[in-house]
């Protein structure tokens, strides 16, 4: 059965930020000379490709565009300027609307307003809850200090409400993030397939999940090893972060001071640095725009690298504030914080760029199932 | 007895004359056995030529021309190439042994070729040995 | 008549994205007086669509539209169709093409105008910009002495008039010569080009000049002054014999420029063994007495008493012509500007002019085709002792249709990669050929069915360009996407096959500087018109021809030589050339417009 | 043809003698039927073996010179005929080699592509019809009751006329046609001016295709060779068109082309014209140029249609031809 | 002939020739054969005092054969050759022993190649006793010149000669000038104008003094050679008109394919079908629609119709793919929101300023999509009524690997340019041959383009295979180079060693017709004799070698000759030294 060309899909791609993919002549050279193509999983030139005839069943089933972590190699040795690199980036974006079922991700990447007034509206919400809930059930703010000398946090953000929030926080976003994987799942594994997968390979091959979540391998054999290291430090950081606060965070925001080498500061100072030094690398890269990968800067991006260098400082101030005991500015900070972080998380995660930390581990997962597949 | 063999060569004007001398100007070394004659075309090589070449006493003739497709006259080659099948046909009916009639093509730049070649027919006349065609063609004629 | 009929001028300036560098403010203040302008509209006026045209068409009362840019043809067809619909002539709509008439810079602004005026009038441009004719000197000037430059000296020559064929280095014959054979018809590049050599060199007309170079060339069309540089060649060519005896006491070594580097010749050495003229030649910088003082052995050696000179000095010619050809072809790609492909660090990473001498009958392994090895003094050179290759691999578009080297195509690449395949194959009957693809631009006759018969012969073919060449267990490996079979190629092959690009060789910028003609995108000397001038400058007695023009095939390039010599004897037959497109007043081309427009 | 031949005086003295031969030759001469009358009428016959009864030693007894014209028919082939050879040559004034094989080996010279040993074991040891255990062979002298045997020794080469004595003029033909010989026993009988010596008469300078009937066109390219049984001649088109080898183009005409009327190939029993000194090399050469192919490999097959090409090109003038016999080591 | 008087002279070429070759022995050897009144040596015999020492021993003994020994006779026959000249012999009684390059260059034992030498040497003298005088001929060129054809090649080649002042005769099938170019909206990559490219060259060769225009005429009847050639224009008229003329450019040009032929296009079948050239005209005429007088919302452009194909024609068009991406050009600039699909097998982008167009046009929004024609043709079908539009494409794309089905309301096909079947009669009387794709064959395909095995024939422009407006000027101007170069000269000179018939001993059996590359060789039925044109004659020798009467003799080359330089070297070949 012959598909259909669909040159209108171009209307749809082209919001997602995809430049002109129209230049590229299939050359090859850009699956040649990533190392991440492998046989069956032919990239960027063939998804080029499919983009270009607007193929969009096969497009959707794609799982190559997460198995790509932009080294920026093909956009460099690309001959035309189709930016190769630029383009599977695109395609994740567009991939990530496709898999949201909400419709929200669309509106999100395609349109800077609509990301723009939900962020400011969670952040609002945030600041309501602590200007207003909160204190209005009775968690009022106070300069007075601890034993130690700390700001007393959970007085204005009462551990135990906070935790709660995380953990509906943490349930929404994980029930949009599961069926957004169960969506890609069926996309790419089910959806017009002429193959299935057994059972058994889907248990075998499990632990390929956890493994490409925690150290991202694929990313490593990219050819500049300096961007794992950056992305593995932010990533590791940021994960860390993630499970000390919605998972542990009644040991986590205390109100005691505990000693420097204390594993609560410890593991807090880890992530931060993880995550600076991987935001630096690529604020500057972005800045600077010397790398292929950092030339073309969609919104997304942008608001993503901000949002969560803005929750990582107003985190460090909190810290900083807090033990050495200025109520005050705890207090801003930590609306700040929070007004930064549930609007990253809420729409970040679930709806855009975030999501990959998802995404890529099931794609890597997924792709491997594909390779055990067989004929229905 | 030490036999030197003679062996005449007939070499057209444009790819194998010039390759001939093309071995000569790369101070290619050959067995100096060989006498070449000059045509212009391969096509001018007439049986009467090969023929006379043996009676007279040749240990072996040498036909070279342009390889195919590149005769300086379009085609003179595959006329060469066809009557040398056909004379090949007759001399081996007259006794005469297959090593001592050659026909290879030789290009302008195929100096080295051509002093292999060379070399390489002249080994394979030693191997055969004298020709005796012009010892039983003397012995033939009663007039004197 | 002149031109009444209401012409609305649509002034088209972007070119590739960019605002092309004519003024156009000028151009509309000098188009004002001609009466049938009526209106006159920029490009970011208003967005060019149907509607707005039309709707400029009805208000304006056009009847016929003129589209000047550079390249204005891009929207033409938009203007036809709001003709058509308009119910007028679609063949109303003019196109006044400063491109097509070299006119590219600021500077070209007088020549813009007359373009322009000429539209508006119904005049063709070539029809009222007629240079004045100069008288001629009958003698010619060519420059280099490849397959181009020994074409049009001989069909010069041949009508019984001088040429002086000048050649930088110390033979004719150019790149043709260190070709082995020459695709389609595989017959051998020196069998056709030695006797058109040895032509020149017997040829009562042409004075052959070696190891010269143009300084300046002052003066008229019909009447140049060339000054030249006469480089020594230490040796006199009028009593060497060509005996090689100073070769073989020579103690001094260089590589070969002939093989391409891969083999060495001494420092008194002749080009090649067919080398027009047959005489020897020092190198100044491998020489040693020219080093130190000390050695003089060629001079020892040499029968012929003072035919070395050693200690001889550059000389300055001028020469007197009427006419000059420019034939300064082409230089290979450096490949070691991309490297990914280890072009420079594996020694079985050659370019394609290195392959050529290598399978070369006359080359430096006769023709066998050898790895790459170090001589005694540690020299990279291909030996015929070697081992031989079993697998190779042959990459096109080295250099070429790449924006980060080179946009344009080479043109040859393909079909002297598909000949290497099957030469390859001819002399290693069981190896394993790879080629590596974009797109096979086998359009030449001939071509296609030679791309036919290459693929029957077992080479694979393989669409999908390399990205790189690593080296691993003592192999090339070589990584590939096979487009057709929507595979990833992994090859480990014994020798790598760069088709390298062809470029404007090192002296064009200084040639067109001193020629004063201009050059086109990628470099190459620039024609007079694209179409109907592919051979001609806009300078009145200077040709072009071959490469130097753009990469092109042998038989194009034969046909482009005798082509620019047609001119420069038709100009002699006529006793007079054409002065510079530039030289004509403004004011002349308006006149003849008017003439022209009033005989109508 | 002139109907009386006018009487020289004295009479013409006229010898007729055969080598190896058939025959053929001689009875040519009575094919002049009636006219035979005039060639007596104008000549006397001294010495003909077919006809008269004389001994060699009448001849050898004869002066020098003075026979006028001696027609010597058949090849060389052994010391009979080379000491006849010798004898008549002395004797005669104009000795002319008449018919094929005295002029070109003709068919007895196809022996050399075999010499005297094969062809004794052949005839002598391996013939169906032989049994001869002691393997006895021919012997030049035997002794008998009457005395010592004289048997002429058999050459192992067959020559021509030419290669044994010389020859003043050739009279080529297998046999030469009738009214040929009558044209030049009338040239010489009427003291014309005799051509230079050496030269082939009763025949044309041209060859064969002058005179064929046939329909010729440039068309002479073949892909097969046929012998002319294998095909359905159509009686009118030239043979090599048809793809069938005929010498007529390497082959003196003279003969009336009787062979291509008669719808059969020449096969050049009048031998090659004056510009040709070998016609099977020419004709090998002609042949090879008509071969319609261009690769090796179908030029092979091609020639491979072409059974027997010396026996072919050279039937009737092997021991004339540059090679002249079959190398045997 | 008188007796040969023969002096034989051996170089020294300093060491090159004397530290191999005993020069003495040679001379000594050779000195005392038959007709050889003197054998000396010299160091340098190409040196002027070489030279001279010949000059003053032809005059001084009477010398009228000279033999050289020394490098090979391509380096210096000529030479020697223009000495003897000067002596006053007849150049061709001159001949060259290569005792250099063949002797004493290749070989490492001097008693050898001393032997050699003399071998060599004495085959020459047995050659030259044979030689006979040749004269070098030439013929006067008619400085008129023909053009068959008025396409831009044509043009551009009358222009050429008739601006260098000759006169020429263009001779053109149809009622207009300009050929294909005139019928082009633009040309490609610049997108200048055709019309007004060709326009101005048709008003000056109808307009040019020196420039006869036959339109609606046809040339028969060519008959001559080089120089001197006749030939018939027809032009409705019932008289003919002869015309004179020295040289002949054929500019016939292509014409298009008929793709009807291709079932799976359905022209004809599918009023919205249309060829490029069709194309051009809808271009031109501003009114891109369908035949239902709407606009088209997609458009597909297929390459290669029949071109590059094993059931129509093997070869490549050459310029079809520059065409399309001027097309999709074009389109867009008209139809802004059509979809184009460009259905290519490869983009051939090939000329100057070709790929950089091919880039720039991939900006304009147009799907390439690529099909493999020898595996599988696109089929074009009749698209259903809910499919919102007019025809659909069936193909395997080849870069994505997947069978897709393309919309379309119009179908633009590139159609292959093929050879001309009505030009077939005209050049076979002038000699020139047809390639396997019924193309013109060029003299050399390299080093020859534009002329033929005939002399004084030229093959320009697409006539000789398909190509672009640029290659196709280039090539009419080389063809007027080289006439020009003749007329200049006023005559040609011809080959010297040619062959002829002796017709005393041609029998016409008409084996050496079809064995001459250059149609040198004719049969005249009335002499019922094949005679040789010397002017055609390239003096290669074949016929000599293939004629089974010995009636074809080649001058030079002679069976006498070569029999005689054979005898010679063997006959010394069993004395020792």
């Amino acid at each position: 059965m012959s598909v259909r060309v669909q040159p209108e899909l171009r209307n749809q791609l082209i919001q997602f930020g995809i430049g002109d993919w129209n230049a590229c002549y299939h050359c090859g050279t850009c699956t040649a000379i990533c190392p991440l193509s492998e046989e069956g999983f032919l990239f960027p030139r063939k998804k080029i490709r499919l983009m270009q005839m607007g193929l969009k069943d096969q497009l959707e089933s794609s799982v190559e565009p997460w198995l790509c972590y932009y080294c920026g190699d093909c956009s460099k040795t690309c001959p035309r300027d189709a930016n190769p690199g630029e383009l599977m980036m695109s395609l994740r974006r567009y991939l990530t609307s496709k898999y949201d079922w909400t419709g929200l991700s669309k509106k999100f990447y395609t349109s800077e307003v609509w990301e723009l007034a939900f962020i400011l509206l969670f952040a609002a919400l945030v600041v309501i809850a602590f200007l207003v809930i909160l204190p209005s059930m009775g968690y009022h703010f106070t300069k007075e200090l601890t034993a130690d000398g700390g700001v007393k946090v959970n007085s204005f953000a009462p551990i135990h409400i906070v935790e709660i929030f995380d953990w509906t926080m943490a349930g929404v976003v994980a029930t949009l993030l599961i069926s957004n994987i169960l969506r890609m799942y069926y996309q790419i594994i089910w959806k017009k397939s002429k193959t299935k997968v057994s059972l058994w390979v889907h248990i075998r091959e499990f632990w390929l999940l956890i493994f490409n979540f925690a150290v991202q391998p694929k990313f490593s054999k990219c050819d500049d090893k300096r961007y794992w290291l950056s992305h593995w430090l932010l990533m590791s950081g940021y994960t860390i972060m993630f499970i000390v606060i919605v998972v542990y965070l009644p040991w986590f925001q205390t109100e005691k001071i505990y000693p420097v080498w204390h594993p609560q500061r410890l593991l807090g100072y880890y992530a931060t640095i993880g995550l600076l030094f991987g935001l630096g690398v690529a604020i500057i890269g972005r800045l600077v725009r010397k790398d292929v990968k950092f030339q073309f800067s969609h919104v997304s991006d942008w608001l993503f690298v901000i949002m969560l260098t803005l929750t990582a400082t107003t985190g460090i101030l909190i810290h900083v504030f807090r033990i050495n005991g200025m109520p005050v500015a705890t207090f801003i900070s930590y609306i700040a914080h929070m007004a930064v972080l549930v609007p990253m998380i809420l729409i970040e995660v679930p709806f855009s760029k975030w999501s990959h930390l998802a995404y890529r581990p099931f794609a890597v997962y997924f792709a491997q199932l594909k390779k055990y597949a067989v004929p229905k | 007895m030490n036999f030197r063999p003679t062996i005449v060569a007939f070499l057209c004007n444009w790819c194998a004359y010039t390759g001939a001398d093309l071995a000569g100007t790369s101070r290619m070394r050959y067995a100096p056995n060989i006498r070449i004659i000059r045509v212009m075309c391969s096509g001018r090589i007439d049986p009467t030529f090969i023929l006379t070449a043996f009676q007279q006493g040749a240990d072996g003739v040498l036909i070279c021309g342009c390889h195919p497709g590149d005769c300086h006259y379009q085609t003179g080659n595959y006329k060469c190439l066809r009557r040398f099948k056909l004379i090949s046909k007759y001399i081996a009916q007259m006794g005469i042994e297959p090593e001592r009639l050659k026909l290879e093509w030789i290009s302008a730049s195929e100096g080295k070729q051509f002093a292999e070649l060379v070399n390489e027919m002249t080994k394979a006349i030693l191997n055969v040995g004298p020709s005796k065609i012009k010892s039983t063609l003397e012995v033939k004629h009663l007039k004197s | 008549m002149r031109m009444t009929e209401a012409t609305g001028i649509f002034f088209y300036n972007p070119i590739n994205g960019i605002q092309d560098p004519i003024d156009y403010g000028e151009l509309s203040a000098y188009i004002k007086k001609y009466p049938a302008v009526k209106n006159m509209f920029y490009y970011d006026d208003f967005p060019w669509n149907e509607e707005n045209i039309l709707a400029k068409i009805r208000s304006c009362g056009l009847e016929r539209l003129i589209i000047a840019g550079s390249k204005p043809g891009i929207v033409k067809t938009l203007f036809a169709k709001v003709m058509a619909i308009e119910g007028k002539d679609p063949d109303k709509v003019i196109l006044a093409s400063f491109n097509e008439y070299g006119i590219r810079r600021k500077t070209d602004i007088n020549r813009a105008k007359s373009v322009l005026a000429c539209a508006i009038e119904g005049v063709p441009f070539e029809m009222a910009a007629m240079p004045d004719d100069l008288p001629v000197n009958p003698a010619t000037l060519i420059i280099g002495a490849g397959i181009a430059g020994i074409q049009a000296a001989i069909e010069i020559a041949n009508s019984n008039n001088l040429v002086y064929l000048v050649e930088k280095s110390g033979t004719i014959g150019g790149k043709m010569a260190t070709f082995d054979k020459t695709f389609p018809t595989l017959d051998c590049a020196a069998c056709i080009l030695t006797p058109k050599m040895v032509e020149v060199n017997q040829h009562t007309h042409i004075k052959l000049m070696t190891c010269c170079e143009i300084l300046e060339v002052a003066g008229d069309p019909g009447n140049f002054n060339v000054r030249i540089l006469k480089r020594t060649r230490r040796v006199n060519v009028a009593t060497c014999i060509g005996c090689g005896t100073c070769t073989e006491k020579c103690p001094a070594q260089a590589p070969s420029e002939f093989d391409a580097g891969t083999t060495m010749r001494k420092a008194i050495y002749i080009p090649f063994p067919q080398a027009v003229p047959n005489k020897y030649m020092i190198d100044a910088e491998s020489c040693i007495y020219i080093k130190n003082g000390k050695c003089k052995a060629c001079v020892k050696a040499c029968p012929v008493p003072d035919c070395i000179n050693l200690d001889e000095q550059d000389q300055e010619v001028t020469l007197q012509v009427g006419n000059i050809i420019v034939a300064a072809g082409y230089k290979v790609f450096d490949a070691k500007r991309m490297p990914q492909y280890g072009y420079g660090v594996f020694p079985n990473v050659l370019t394609s002019l290195e392959f050529e001498r290598l399978l070369n009958a006359s080359g430096p392994t006769g023709g066998n085709i050898t790895f790459r090895s170090q001589d005694k003094k540690g020299n990279w050179i291909f030996s015929p002792d070697s081992e031989k290759p079993e697998s190779l691999a042959i990459i096109h578009c080295i250099g070429s249709r790449d924006k980060n080297y080179n946009k344009f195509c080479s043109r040859v690449c393909c079909m002297y990669s598909l000949k290497f395949a099957h030469l390859i194959l001819d002399k290693l009957p069981e190896a394993r050929v790879y080629e590596y693809f974009i797109d096979m631009r086998s359009f030449g006759k001939g071509y296609e069915e030679f791309y036919e018969r290459i693929k029957e012969e077992g080479v694979s073919i393989i669409r999908g360009k390399t990205a790189k060449v690593e080296e691993k267990n003592g192999k090339l490996q070589i990584r590939g996407e096979d487009i057709l079979l929507s595979k990833i190629i992994e090859n480990s092959v014994d020798m790598v096959i760069l088709s390298v690009g062809l470029e404007p060789s090192e002296d064009t910028e200084n040639l067109c500087r001193i020629l004063k003609i201009p050059q086109s995108e990628g470099g190459w000397m620039e024609e007079a018109n694209y179409n109907t001038d592919p051979t001609g400058t806009i300078k009145g007695g200077i040709m072009i021809a071959g490469t130097c023009q753009g990469p092109k095939d042998i038989p194009d390039t034969v046909a482009q030589g005798s082509a620019a010599a047609a001119r420069v004897i038709r100009n002699i037959l006529n006793g007079k050339v054409s002065k510079d497109i530039d030289t004509i007043p403004l004011e002349k081309i308006e006149n003849r417009i008017h003439e022209l427009s009033s005989i109508k | 043809m002139p109907s009386d031949l006018p009487i020289p005086k004295p009479k013409l003295k006229l010898a007729i003698y055969w080598g190896a031969a058939c025959g053929g030759c001689c009875v040519s001469v009575l094919d002049t039927h009636e006219k035979l009358l005039d060639i007596v009428a104008a000549a006397d016959l001294v010495f003909w073996p077919i006809a008269m009864d004389i001994k060699y030693k009448d001849v050898e007894a004869f002066p020098d010179k003075s026979i006028d014209v001696t027609l010597f028919n058949g090849a060389v082939r052994n010391s009979e005929n080379k000491r006849m050879a010798q004898v008549l040559r002395s004797k005669s004034k104009i000795l002319v080699a008449y018919g094929a094989c005295a002029y070109m080996g003709g068919i007895p010279g196809l022996a050399n592509f075999h010499n005297r040993d094969e062809i004794f074991k052949r005839v002598y040891d391996e013939t169906e019809s032989t049994v001869n255990p002691e393997k006895i062979r021919p012997q030049t002298e035997y002794t008998v009751k009457e005395g010592k045997l004289d048997i002429p020794e058999m050459f192992n080469d067959v020559y021509t006329l030419n290669q044994v004595v010389e020859v003043d003029y050739f009279i080529p033909g297998c046999p030469p046609q009738s009214e040929r010989l009558l044209e030049v026993f009338t040239a010489i009988a009427t003291g014309a001016q005799l051509p230079p010596k050496g030269s082939v008469v009763g025949a044309n300078e041209k060859t064969n295709c002058d005179e064929c009937k046939r329909k010729k066109t440039d068309n002479k390219v073949i892909k097969k060779f046929y012998r002319p049984w294998e095909i359905q001649d159509d009686k009118e088109t030239c043979f090599l068109e048809q793809g069938v080898i005929c010498m007529g183009p390497a082959t003196r005409g003279g003969c009336g082309v009787r062979c291509v009327t008669g719808n059969s190939p020449c096969r050049g029993c009048y031998g090659p014209p004056a510009a040709a000194s070998d016609p099977g090399a020419k004709m090998m050469s002609a042949i090879g140029t008509m071969i319609d192919a261009d690769s090796p490999e179908e030029i092979d097959k091609i020639i491979g249609t072409i059974v027997d090409p010396a026996g072919l090109f050279y039937r009737f003038s092997l021991p004339s031809s540059i090679l002249g016999r079959k190398i045997i080591l | 002939m008188e007796e040969p008087r023969i002096g034989v002279y051996i170089c020294w070429c300093g060491n090159n020739i004397a530290k191999m070759v005993d020069v003495e022995a040679v001379a000594a050897e050779v000195g005392n054969l038959p007709n050889v009144v003197l054998a000396k040596t010299y160091k340098y015999m190409c040196s002027d005092p070489g030279q001279d020492l010949i000059i003053k021993d032809i005059r001084g003994h009477h010398l009228n054969r000279v033999i050289v020994a020394a490098c090979s006779p391509r380096i210096h026959e000529l030479t020697f050759r223009n000495a003897v000249e000067k002596a006053g012999i007849n150049p061709y009684l001159f001949e060259m022993a290569n005792i250099r390059e063949q002797d004493s260059w290749v070989h490492t034992d001097r008693s050898e190649a001393t032997k050699k030498a003399i071998d060599l040497v004495n085959a020459a003298i047995h050659r030259v006793r044979f030689h006979e005088p040749l004269q070098k001929r030439s013929v006067t060129v008619d400085p008129a010149t023909l053009v068959i054809g008025g396409g831009i090649s044509g043009m551009v080649a009358a222009l050429e000669i008739a601006n260098a002042g000759k006169q020429v005769y263009l001779v053109e099938k149809t009622d207009r000038l300009g050929g294909h170019v005139a019928r082009f909206d633009l040309t490609f990559p610049h997108l200048s104008s055709a019309k007004q490219m060709i326009h101005p060259i048709i008003q000056r060769v109808e307009n040019h003094p020196n420039i006869d225009v036959f339109k609606q005429s046809v040339i028969r009847d060519v008959s001559g050679y080089i120089g001197n050639f006749k030939a018939l224009v027809q032009n409705g008229q019932p008289e003919p008109l002869e015309l004179k003329f020295g040289n002949i450019i054929a500019a016939t040009g292509l014409k298009s394919f008929d793709p009807s032929k291709i079932e799976e296009y359905g022209y004809g079948k599918f009023p919205d079908v249309v060829t490029s050239m069709e194309f051009e005209e809808i271009l031109a005429s501003g009114k891109v629609l369908t035949k239902h007088g709407k606009e088209p919302r997609n458009i597909a452009i297929i390459h290669c119709v029949g071109s590059r194909s094993k059931v129509y024609h093997e070869y490549c068009s050459r310029t079809c793919c520059m065409v399309a991406l001027k097309f999709v050009n074009q389109i867009r600039a008209g139809l802004p929101e059509c979809n184009i699909f460009e259905i290519y097998a490869d983009m051939r982008a090939y000329g100057k300023g070709c790929e950089e167009f091919y880039a720039e046009s991939t900006h304009r929004q147009i799907i390439f999509l690529m099909f493999d024609q020898q595996e599988k043709l696109p089929v074009i079908r009749q698209a259903e009524k809910t499919d919102d539009c007019n025809m659909l494409i069936e193909m395997d794309e080849k870069l994505s690997g997947e069978s897709i089905e393309v919309p379309v309301d119009m179908v633009v096909l590139m159609v292959n340019m093929e050879a001309h079947d009505d030009v077939k009669d005209v050049v076979h009387a002038i000699g020139v041959s047809l390639c396997g794709n019924q193309f013109f064959i060029e003299k050399h395909p390299k080093l020859d383009p534009v002329a033929t095995t005939t002399g004084g024939v030229y093959i320009v422009g697409t006539c000789q295979g398909p190509k672009d407006i640029p290659d196709s000027v280039a090539q009419a101007r080389a063809a007027a180079a080289r006439i020009l170069a003749t007329i200049a000269q006023g005559s040609v000179a011809v080959e010297v060693t040619t062959a002829f018939v002796n017709e005393e001993f041609c029998c016409g059996c008409q084996t050496c017709i079809r064995v001459c590359p250059y149609t040198a060789i004719s049969f005249k039925e009335d002499k019922k004799s094949s005679e040789v044109n010397e002017v055609l004659c390239k003096g290669c020798g074949t016929c000599g070698s293939a004629c089974p009467s010995g009636a074809i003799t080649s001058k030079h080359f002679t069976d006498r000759q070569i029999l005689s330089e054979i005898e010679g070297i063997m006959s010394m070949s069993y004395k020792e030294i």
